[in-house]
């Protein structure tokens, strides 16, 4: 008997089905991979086995644990279970651990609650979980709080709770999505590692194909909270016998077509110059009377861009490459250095003489929600820039150009008049890139633009930002940790790190031979499913 | 990617309606607010009785079919009072709240978005005002200009500018690092305009929610500087009022405190769960301030 | 947390100067002659002018002004016009009547205050929170002191099991003391219970919906465990600083209820000296309450801290 | 349950304690509580016009040469007795002997010439200081016998010297009168619990004969509100003048208390500018004449206990003529009259209230009745210290309601600065003949004459003589029933179980 087996699982709100009939099998110590795209119900699933549903769901079905029927347990059994014999890790790291309790109350509490220990016997344990979970004793005592900690050794803590008392099954629900490539790449080795060490079944909940490739021994792949397909991982990702499984395979390893990049002129002003900028923020004060340490985010940051040109900018959370993102769009001041658009030196200009160079630059934000005012209509929206215009178009026009704009970008002028609480999130980043190109500006500089999307709608926005990058001639620069976005769509790769640019030269240069070290930890820690397929089979050889 | 809930934004005014139609507290409180607007609308053209001729041979007369409430120690109807007592307590509530909003709205927002010394100074300003306990200073004030309907106003209204101010200043420090902000900055949208556009529509329903709570607390407090004798004068009624001189004939006739308290309570009750309703429906996760 | 303590220490000592110019200010303007008050209507012009002399009226504002702060600073409240005592007696002899009650206000509502809250949120939707918030909505629409009024009718004048009002002073003994002060703390603490409690659930609520509170549940630990030991904690500071201000409004709110229930206390104290035109009375325990504003404001600065790790800087 | 029992259980205390506090009434009660309503600033009656200060000290802590009875007659204080020479000037008041300040200094003629003197000085600070604008000197022969030699007769000088301004302190102690007041009388000062109590206590070496009561005590109880519950509850056991407003009835039909409606000095009137336009005009002072109804005011500002007056005169007294009927209640009549003064649309003013309930009360009923004439009245309330400002010093005022408490003061309209801003010669006269007029039956011819004037000239607008609405525990004896003076002598107070 398997150690997890879901039949025909059934969870729905009200009326609504969630979940229809989802069938599911994990063995002990084996690895599963939950695929599927936003809404799919890959969260529920694993919700359902914990019994953690939100108050409103009801789940119908068979969920069998180690030969308890999960579903029909009384609370206390369920609360036995919880943390023993099951443990969990969330997407969320920075907001997974109580602020209020130290990081050691927190790992010693359910080991204290399941097995009766004294707090002393309790703390040891915590320590030595800790201590494995690679949260030394001298760095990080047990009377650390969790604000002192940094996302990924947050995401530590969650695992050493989840792992303290050697579970029998582990659930990871998206455990590394909101981290960079790097510690991404840390935490599945570490769960890896724990899942062999303590013989574990894993049941890995991931968007990201090429990271389930990596990890599991099977994989399930769900869409609309149906299962798709489920096999040996290997197997089902090379073959692709499932319409939507192929789908999903080559939605994350697409690469739009491009014309090449244009020649670069030389002699000729660069589009952006960005001369030595510096940006210090304010540090916080150690004491009463000392002046607090600036922070430097960016640090003494050359570079150039041609017109036309398609630049990635990529590095970890926290490099600095989005403080360097918002002085480009005079967003905000350097400290020191310049920046030169079309040869003006923006950073010098008052917000009024600012507004050629604004025409000539606009701006594509990560999140397709919060990016736009949710009481405008589109129209009003995508019209936004033409506030920069020399003459204000008539109203007649306005709506001209917006149709135009949402044509470029495969939209129907009619949806000028809708809220965009309407659209779907690829959609609304459509509309984002329509109010972006409204002014025919030669840069749009793209923060994060397709991270926040599902791998299938990811494919056809960097489509559209390659379409619009032949057509229009407009240059890019992105801003990304993904690697996989970079070598899609970009020319030029500069690495950032810490706060200086460390590496620049061709895409594929860069990312198949990286020369830094900051670019080889990139490199290295990012997800790519023909190089995990390619070790899986190799593996199995 | 995980199945988090679309993010909650404002849906088209339409189905708003509808929402908040469903929504029990709105509906409870909307009908009763709507039924005290009406109370003292119709108290323009028509009353039981003339409040204004004082039959003092009707007076203190216990509730009958004749003067449902009784009457007052002046023989007048309290039905009638409370009625006109309606409008007192709403002007002076609406043009404490309308002080309040009008002054404190644009500091905060001014303040949100210079930031720097003028933030700081907002800041300091709104400790001073709230470090003087509001009912005492109402006091003061209306002890130094005399007691009367506009002074209670201004004591109240003063103490709304403060409270304005902290939730538009809240309220706009959290959208100025929004995205759609960040976009119309580099739209070349200018800070006035940002305000205008982006800013006041977003933070209207915070803005809205706060108005009907510091409306039921204007009523209280009026209610509680008449009750002292400093606010609206005779013979004007006022809820306040009434219960002021009718504690003394608790004894003999406890109808005429009764019922002016009953209105009061009725009253914040509605605008209470008014606001509830509204903060339910317009944005389930905005907390109450004070 | 030294600095940070520093900040707020300033900007409560900036805040109390203001008070002080805005409270003298004020004052100054205040129409009403007390020499006039303090010998009537038969009162000859010359036992006018001496009465104002000895009340030391006749100084320009700026030395008295700065005369009251020095006396201030040295502990001086100055003397009572009406009263003709020393200010400082007055306030003392009523903050022992003020000050109790406040707290057994505060102690009271938040006693009752903050189970009903936990109560109602962990109930979310049930009846008994329905129920509960149901009277809280009622209780925060209910004027003090027309409650006071009901008290004192139902407990007093029907049922006679406290007294209506007055107060015996302690000296009478404990118990009659508290006695006197049952219904009025009743009546100022129930309407602030009300509030308090509804902010209570609602921070209990948010709180519930945070993801540590499902990273405990997925720990095994069980819900009353988690209410309790996660979740309260952190639903303390919307909390406290709800207590914070109401401990300001309790304040106020004496002025009413201790009218009311012609209780000796500081609120009757400011609002008699207010209507008597004794400026210096009122000077002084406007600025006492002011002081004792801030530095609860400072308590509750500091108690966030206790509360909350994240407000507290390592050094 | 346990939460309810220990409900349950606190009730219980409660009933215990309350159930205790009765049973000591089966022993001859020696303590009383009197309710009074505003608290005394201080305590020394010499530097205070309030009533209050009077009303804790007046034959209690302190006496005067003379005093005044419950019947409003002169009868012997510290003098026991005294001799006026035939053309009226000279006093010679004869002392007692053996008396002792309570802080053991002895009383002696030095300190009634100390005394007055001290109310007449130049620095003097007494609310009365008029009492003595008749003396000349004063002039100590032993220590029993004292003279005062007067400007010219004065007919109300031994009545004067019984008021509580006048009252005799000792050198030692007068100073220090306003915290710790030291007199002669039955009572010692024991403590003031500001805003909340003063206490009182037996001197048991009182020169006369000895109090009943070993301990009194006045609490503050601040209006009508407080008072009802106060005194049913049991906390106060007497008012002398209590403000009970409609609540009365309830009171008097319950056996436990006794409720005495007791006559005043104090004359309600509508205090009328008569500098002012178009207060100026008799017409128009006569149309509001006629235009009150004197009925309604009572009983709506006096729950219908006060004496309808027609003159500045107190009902009760022997020189007290009806002029009730001089203007009665017509508003035709004033409507008429109104248009004869060239207002036939009626005008506006204003009218500025003080506190009390008597004058908020009367002022909405006044203005709703003079709104039927066509006078639109708009109120405009203050506090004390604002109405002594603007209307009793400053005279800008249209109309106020205010009560004269002062005994036989008609004397007021001929003062020439006086706020009612009256003038009539006719008046003056027959005040200075007053004045220097010692015979009862003349006095009170010249009194009646007097009334007429001001009835007649509807100086003001005469409302009621206030009530004094007296309500005791029934075990309670020897408390006044009318006050010729608003105090609260407790010396012939004593409880009858």
């Amino acid at each position: 008997m398997s150690l997890l087996e879901i039949e025909k699982l059934t969870v729905s709100i009200g009326r609504t089905p969630i979940l229809k009939g989802v069938d599911l099998s994990i063995e002990e110590g084996e690895v599963l991979g939950l695929v599927g795209e936003s809404g799919s119900g890959k969260s529920m699933t694993a919700l359902t086995v914990m019994r953690l549903l939100p108050h409103a769901m009801r789940a119908a079905g068979r969920v069998t644990f180690d030969g308890i029927d999960i579903l029909a347990a009384p609370e206390a059994a369920m609360n036995r279970l919880r943390g023993d014999d099951i443990g969990m890790v969330f997407q969320e790291p920075m907001t997974a651990l109580n602020p209020v309790k130290t990081i050691g109350e927190q790992v010693a509490e359910g080991i204290r609650w399941h097995t009766g220990a004294s707090r002393a016997e309790a703390e040891e344990t915590a320590r030595k979980i800790l201590d494995r979970v690679g949260l030394p004793a001298q760095k990080f005592p047990l009377s650390r709080f969790p604000h002192e900690l940094s996302g990924g050794q947050r995401q530590r803590v969650v695992i050493a709770i989840a792992c303290a008392l050697k579970p029998k099954l582990l659930i990871a629900d998206e455990p590394t999505t909101a981290l960079d490539v790097v510690l991404q790449a840390q935490i599945l080795d570490l769960l890896r590692d724990l899942v062999d060490e303590r013989r574990m079944g894993l049941l890995l909940i991931s968007h990201d194909l090429a990271v389930v490739a990596d990890m599991a021994d099977r994989i399930t792949v769900m869409r609309h909270g149906e299962v798709m397909e489920t096999g040996e991982t290997g197997r089902t990702l090379t073959e692709q016998a499932h319409p939507y499984t192929r789908q999903l395979a080559r939605a994350s390893t697409h690469v739009p077509a491009r014309a090449g990049p244009p020649a670069p002129e030389t002699g000729k002003t660069p589009l952006l110059e960005v001369a030595s900028v510096v940006k210090d923020y304010a540090g916080r004060r150690a004491s009463l009377f000392a002046r607090p340490a600036p922070f430097r985010a960016v640090d003494d940051v050359s570079f150039a861009l041609g017109e036309g040109q398609s630049v990635a900018l990529v590095g970890r959370s926290g490099c600095g490459k989005s403080t360097l993102a918002r002085m480009i769009l005079a967003l905000d001041r350097p400290t020191g250095g310049a920046i030169r658009l079309d040869g003006i030196e923006v950073n010098a200009l008052a917000e009024a003489a600012l507004k050629p160079s604004r025409r000539k630059m606009q701006v594509v934000f990560q999140d397709p929600y919060g990016s736009f005012d949710p009481r405008h209509k589109v129209e009003r929206l995508v019209a936004e820039p033409l506030h920069l215009m020399e003459k204000q178009p008539s109203a007649a026009e306005r709506r001209d150009m917006v149709a135009a704009a949402l044509a470029e970008v495969g939209l129907a002028p009619k949806d000028m008049d809708k809220y965009p609480h309407e659209f779907s999130g690829g959609q609304r980043q459509r509309i984002s890139i329509a109010r972006a190109i409204i002014t025919r500006p030669k840069l749009v500089v793209a923060d994060e633009p397709v991270s926040a999307l599902d791998v299938s709608i990811r494919a056809q926005i960097l489509d559209l930002f390659a379409d619009l990058n032949g057509r229009l001639g407009v240059a890019y620069l992105f801003i990304t940790h993904d690697l996989t976005v970079a070598r899609a769509i970009t020319d030029q790769v500069m690495v950032m790190h810490d706060g200086r640019i460390v590496e620049r030269g061709r895409t594929a240069e860069v990312l198949d031979n990286p020369q830094s070290d900051a670019a080889k930890a990139l490199v290295e820690a990012a997800p790519d499913l023909s190089r995990a397929l390619a070790r899986r089979l190799a593996g199995r050889e | 990617m995980s199945e988090v809930p679309v993010p909650h934004e404002a849906p088209p005014p339409a189905s708003l309606l509808r929402q908040a139609f469903a929504n029990r507290s709105f509906l409870t409180g909307f009908v009763i607010t709507a039924l005290i607007a009406a109370m003292a609308l119709a108290s323009f053209v028509w009353t039981p009785f003339d409040i204004t001729h004082l039959i003092v041979a009707d007076r203190m007369k216990a509730p009958s079919w004749q003067h449902p409430f009784g009457t007052d120690h002046f023989g007048r109807d309290i039905l009638s009072m409370i009625m006109i007592g309606s409008r007192n307590s709403i002007a002076v509530a609406v043009v404490a709240v309308g002080i309040g909003m009008a002054v404190g709205v644009p500091l905060g927002c001014w303040a949100a978005a210079r930031g720097g010394w003028v933030d700081e100074a907002l800041m300091r300003f709104n400790d001073v005002v709230f470090a003087f306990p509001a009912l005492l200073s109402a006091v003061m004030i209306t002890a130094i200009f005399g007691p009367g309907a506009v002074n209670a106003i201004v004591a109240i209204g003063i103490f709304n500018v403060p409270v304005f101010a902290r939730v538009a200043r809240a309220g706009a420090l959290s959208l100025w690092p929004r995205e759609y902000v960040l976009a119309a900055r580099a739209a070349g949208k200018g800070k006035v305009l940002i305000t205008l556009e982006h800013i006041l529509p977003n933070i209207a329903s915070m803005l809205l929610v706060q108005g009907t709570i510091q409306f039921a607390l204007g009523i209280l407090a009026e209610a509680g500087l008449s009750y002292l004798g400093l606010g609206a004068q005779p013979p004007m009624p006022s809820w306040g009022r009434m219960l002021f001189d009718a504690q003394t004939r608790m004894m003999v006739a406890p109808y005429q405190a009764i019922f002016p308290g009953l209105a009061i309570v009725v009253t914040v009750l509605g605008l209470n769960l008014l606001g509830d309703g509204l903060r339910d429906v317009l944005d389930p996760r905005l907390r109450r301030e004070r | 947390m030294i600095a940070f303590l520093a900040k707020r220490i300033g900007i409560g000592a900036i805040t109390l100067i203001v008070a002080s110019i805005v409270v003298f200010a004020v004052l100054e303007i205040l129409p009403g002659d007390p020499a006039l008050l303090m010998l009537g209507m038969n009162a000859t012009p010359e036992a006018l002018a001496a009465m104002r002399e000895q009340m030391g009226l006749n100084e320009p504002v700026p030395v008295r002004y700065l005369g009251w702060i020095a006396g201030l600073l040295a502990g001086d409240f100055g003397r009572s016009f009406t009263y003709s005592s020393p200010v400082i007696d007055l306030i003392l002899e009523r903050v022992v009547v003020s000050l109790p009650l406040a707290l057994i206000a505060l102690t009271l509502s938040t006693a009752i205050a903050i189970p009903v809250g936990i109560f109602s949120a962990a109930r979310r939707g049930r009846a008994g929170d329905t129920v509960s918030m149901g009277v809280a909505q009622l209780g925060v629409a209910v004027p003090n002191f027309w409650f006071a009024l009901l008290l004192v009718y139902v407990f007093a004048v029907w049922l006679r099991l406290l007294p209506a009002g007055g107060f015996p002073g302690w000296g009478a003994g404990v118990w009659p003391g508290l006695k006197a002060l049952i219904l009025p703390a009743v009546a100022l603490a129930l309407p602030q219970a009300a509030i308090l409690a509804r902010v209570t659930r609602s921070a209990m609520l948010e709180v519930l919906g945070e993801d540590y509170i499902r990273t405990a549940r997925a720990k095994g630990m069980p819900r009353r465990y988690v209410l309790w030991r996660h979740a309260l904690r952190n639903a303390m500071i919307p909390v406290l600083t709800i207590m914070g201000l109401q401990f300001s409004f309790l304040l106020a709110g004496t002025i009413i209820i201790e009218n009311v229930f012609y209780l000796p206390g500081l609120g009757r104290l400011v609002f008699q000296a207010i209507t008597q035109r004794d400026l210096i009375v009122v000077e002084g325990v406007v600025m006492l309450l002011v002081a004792s504003v801030v530095v609860v404001n400072l308590i509750v600065d500091i108690l966030y801290a206790v509360v909350d790790p994240r407000l507290r800087i390592r050094a | 349950m346990k939460p309810f029992k220990s409900v349950l259980a606190a009730a219980a205390l409660a009933l215990a304690f309350s159930a205790a506090a009765p049973m000591s009434a089966y022993a001859q009660r020696t303590d009383v509580v009197i309710g009074m309503v505003l608290e005394p600033p201080h305590l020394d009656p010499t530097a205070g016009a309030a009533a209050a200060i009077k009303e804790v000290g007046y034959a209690n802590i302190f006496e005067g040469i003379t005093r005044i009875g419950p019947d409003g007659q002169v009868q012997p204080g510290l003098a026991e007795s005294w001799e006026i020479s035939d053309d009226g000037k000279v006093y010679t008041f004869k002392l007692r002997t053996g008396v002792e300040f309570h802080d053991g200094t002895p009383f002696s003629a030095d300190d009634v010439k100390f005394s007055i003197e001290r109310a007449m000085a130049e620095d003097s600070v007494n609310p009365q200081k008029g009492l003595y604008s008749a003396v000349e000197k004063v002039e100590v022969v032993d220590p029993a016998t004292v003279v005062v030699t007067l400007k010219h007769p004065q007919g109300a000088f031994l009545w004067n010297m019984g008021w509580g301004e006048a009252a005799i302190v000792s050198p030692a102690s007068a100073d220090n009168n306003k915290e710790h007041p030291v007199g002669t009388g039955p009572f010692k000062f024991e403590s003031w619990a500001k805003g909340s109590s003063i206490k009182l206590v037996k001197n048991p070496d009182y020169w006369g004969e000895p109090v009943a009561l070993e301990r009194a005590e006045f609490r503050i109880v601040p209006d009508a509100a407080a008072a009802i519950p106060a005194l049913l509850s049991g906390d106060v056991h007497a008012f002398s003048n209590m403000p009970a407003g409609d609540a009365l009835p309830q009171i008097q039909g319950d056996p436990r208390f006794k409720v005495v409606i007791g006559s005043t000095e104090g004359e309600t009137v509508l205090s009328t500018n008569n500098k002012k336009e178009p207060f100026d005009k008799l017409q128009v002072r006569q149309a509001i004449a006629h235009a009150l109804n004197r009925d309604e005011i009572i009983a709506g500002a006096s729950a219908g206990l006060g004496v309808p007056i027609g003159s500045h005169f107190a009902p009760h007294h022997p020189a007290y003529v009806d002029l009730t009927g001089t203007y009665p209640y017509d508003p035709n009549r004033a409507k008429e009259l109104l248009a004869e003064a060239g207002l036939p649309d009626g005008f506006s003013a204003t009218l500025k209230l003080p506190p009390p309930p008597y004058a908020r009360q009367g002022g909405e009923i006044i203005a709703s009745q003079l709104r039927q004439v066509g006078i639109n009245l708009e109120i405009i309330p203050l506090e004390w210290a604002d109405w002594l400002e603007q209307v009793f010093k400053g005279k800008d005022y249209d109309l106020s309601i205010v009560s004269h408490v002062e005994p036989m003061d008609i004397g007021i309209y001929a003062r020439p600065d006086y706020y009612f801003q009256y003038q009539n010669p006719e008046f003056n006269a027959v005040m200075e003949e007053l004045e220097v007029t010692a015979d009862e039956a003349t006095r009170n011819e010249l009194y009646g004459k007097a009334q007429r004037i001001l009835a007649e000239d509807a100086a003001v607008g005469f409302l009621f003589q206030m009530p004094k609405v007296g309500v005791w525990d029934a075990r309670l004896e020897g408390m006044w029933e009318n006050w010729p003076l608003s105090v609260a002598d407790l010396t012939k107070v004593h409880w009858t179980e």
